[in-house]
């Protein structure tokens, strides 16, 4: 997995890459943690899906972690570009009903504001 | 292509392990014709069960053994995920999605690997141990392949 | 990433089990930093150990087991074939380039095994089986990737 | 694997798609030699590996067959479009050196006459 992440404004912009599974998930949620932990300014996250090519309850299980932390402080969350079988995985958890998707980055970060 | 294979794989309960193991079952399963869709469901169903055995069985200690058997009957896929860690006390109360005894995880493992195979079982006993048994049958329509 | 672990994998000695363990192996593989070329000669030489276990070992026949062991030491990759079929009875001469007691086969397995491990060695006895161990390190320079 | 045979005059033009193992090995064999057995015409081969991914000494060892087939009749052999990977195999195993290749079929045909 690579993440790379960004700070624009009140939304923290995570552009994730490769597998999410177990191997990973302390690490990526580590690092979105310290990355908001170290910043007050932050309110949103958006997370780019685009360059994941696997997910499974591990990685949702970090999703939704940062969704609750993010909606706490009165923020939101928004995933971008999950490719077919992520998003089949996500939908099927329900976090869709909850995170809401956008096409790309620009949509999601005007929503974030 | 052979009606009749059963791999034995045995593996510590590394955390790298779990990506190993989808990959190697869906090495296995590809010896049928499942499709590419069917192919990631199988990936995700495995990891699930060998999460499971590391996080909850062993306790996220690398000591443990993990075995899994993948065998092809016919055109049936069965694989088997084995550990000898803690066990599950309820597994009636367990398999109930969102039911989870880590706060950190969704409650998702149990319910993703009864989406994607045809039957699912589970057995085990407090103290010593779980075995989760999954079929799937080659021919059976499967979830639509995903779509935006 | 983790600096030991080692996994078994057991299979009966089909032809359609060369791609699995190749495969199998590769993914295993993958836990250390190979380039993808790596990987690539990886598989041919799991393909090539195991194809002989089935072809030479076991002479074709599908009731053998062949044990796979593969292991991460370090950043070194171990990985060891093992069948209990007929065995090899002049292993030096085996050794040897184009060296096939099999006129429809070139000789050449044991040849790519040694161009792309670091160490090969070869035990087997005459009716009791062969054992294969390959050895890689990760921070070694390959091969030069393939080219046109 | 997949196989497309097709004669065209002297020569039959073989396309492999696919991984060439120990477990196609005898049926990719079979097929070239029915192909050769059914047609005396026959007297050179032009094999497309365009699409093949994977070959280990199971693969070779049908070509060298093959080879040595149509070289007792006075034919030719060649191979077209082998991908880097394939390629550096059937390079380290001698066969480049008796079986010329080609960068597409057009030109090979053209020398198989
Ligand atoms: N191999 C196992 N060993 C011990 N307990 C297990 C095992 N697998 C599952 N469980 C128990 O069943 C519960 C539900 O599992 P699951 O549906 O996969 O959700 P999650 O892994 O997200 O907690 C787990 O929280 C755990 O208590
Ligand atoms: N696992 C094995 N069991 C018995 N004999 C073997 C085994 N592996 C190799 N051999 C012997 O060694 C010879 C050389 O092997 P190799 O270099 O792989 O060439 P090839 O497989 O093309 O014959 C084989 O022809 C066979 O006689």
């Amino acid at each position: 997995m690579e993440l790379q992440l960004e700070v624009k404004g009140a939304t923290l912009l995570a552009r994730i890459r490769g597998e999410i599974d177990l191997a990973v998930a302390d690490s990526l949620r580590s690092a979105l943690d310290k990355e908001l932990n170290g910043n007050d300014e932050i309110r949103h996250i958006v997370v780019n899906m685009g360059g994941v090519n696997y997910i499974d309850s591990s990685g949702l299980g970090v999703l939704l972690g940062r969704y609750r932390r993010v909606s706490k402080g009165g923020g939101e969350m928004f995933i971008v570009g999950a490719p077919p079988n992520v998003r089949k995985i996500i939908e099927m958890s329900g976090l869709l009903r909850i995170i809401p998707e956008f096409a790309n980055e620009a949509e999601a970060l005007i929503r974030a504001v | 292509m052979e009606k009749h294979n059963i791999v034995k794989i045995e593996f510590p309960s590394l955390p790298s392990n779990v990506s190993f193991a989808r990959v190697a079952a869906a090495a296995f399963a590809a010896q049928l014709d499942f499709t590419l869709n069917d192919l990631e469901e199988i990936k995700v169903a495995v990891s699930e069960a060998v999460t499971n055995a590391i996080v909850h069985g062993y306790a996220n200690n690398s000591g443990g053994t993990i075995c899994l058997f993948a065998e092809i009957r016919k055109d049936n896929l069965i694989i088997v995920v084995e550990d000898r860690g803690r066990g599950i006390e309820n597994i009636e109360k367990a398999l109930q999605p969102t039911s989870s005894t880590d706060p950190e995880r969704m409650g998702l493992g149990f319910s993703f690997m009864q989406s994607f195979s045809d039957t699912l079982r589970v057995e085990s006993s407090p103290g010593a141990g779980t075995r989760v048994t999954m079929t799937r049958n080659c021919g059976k329509k499967s979830t639509p392949p995903a779509s935006h």
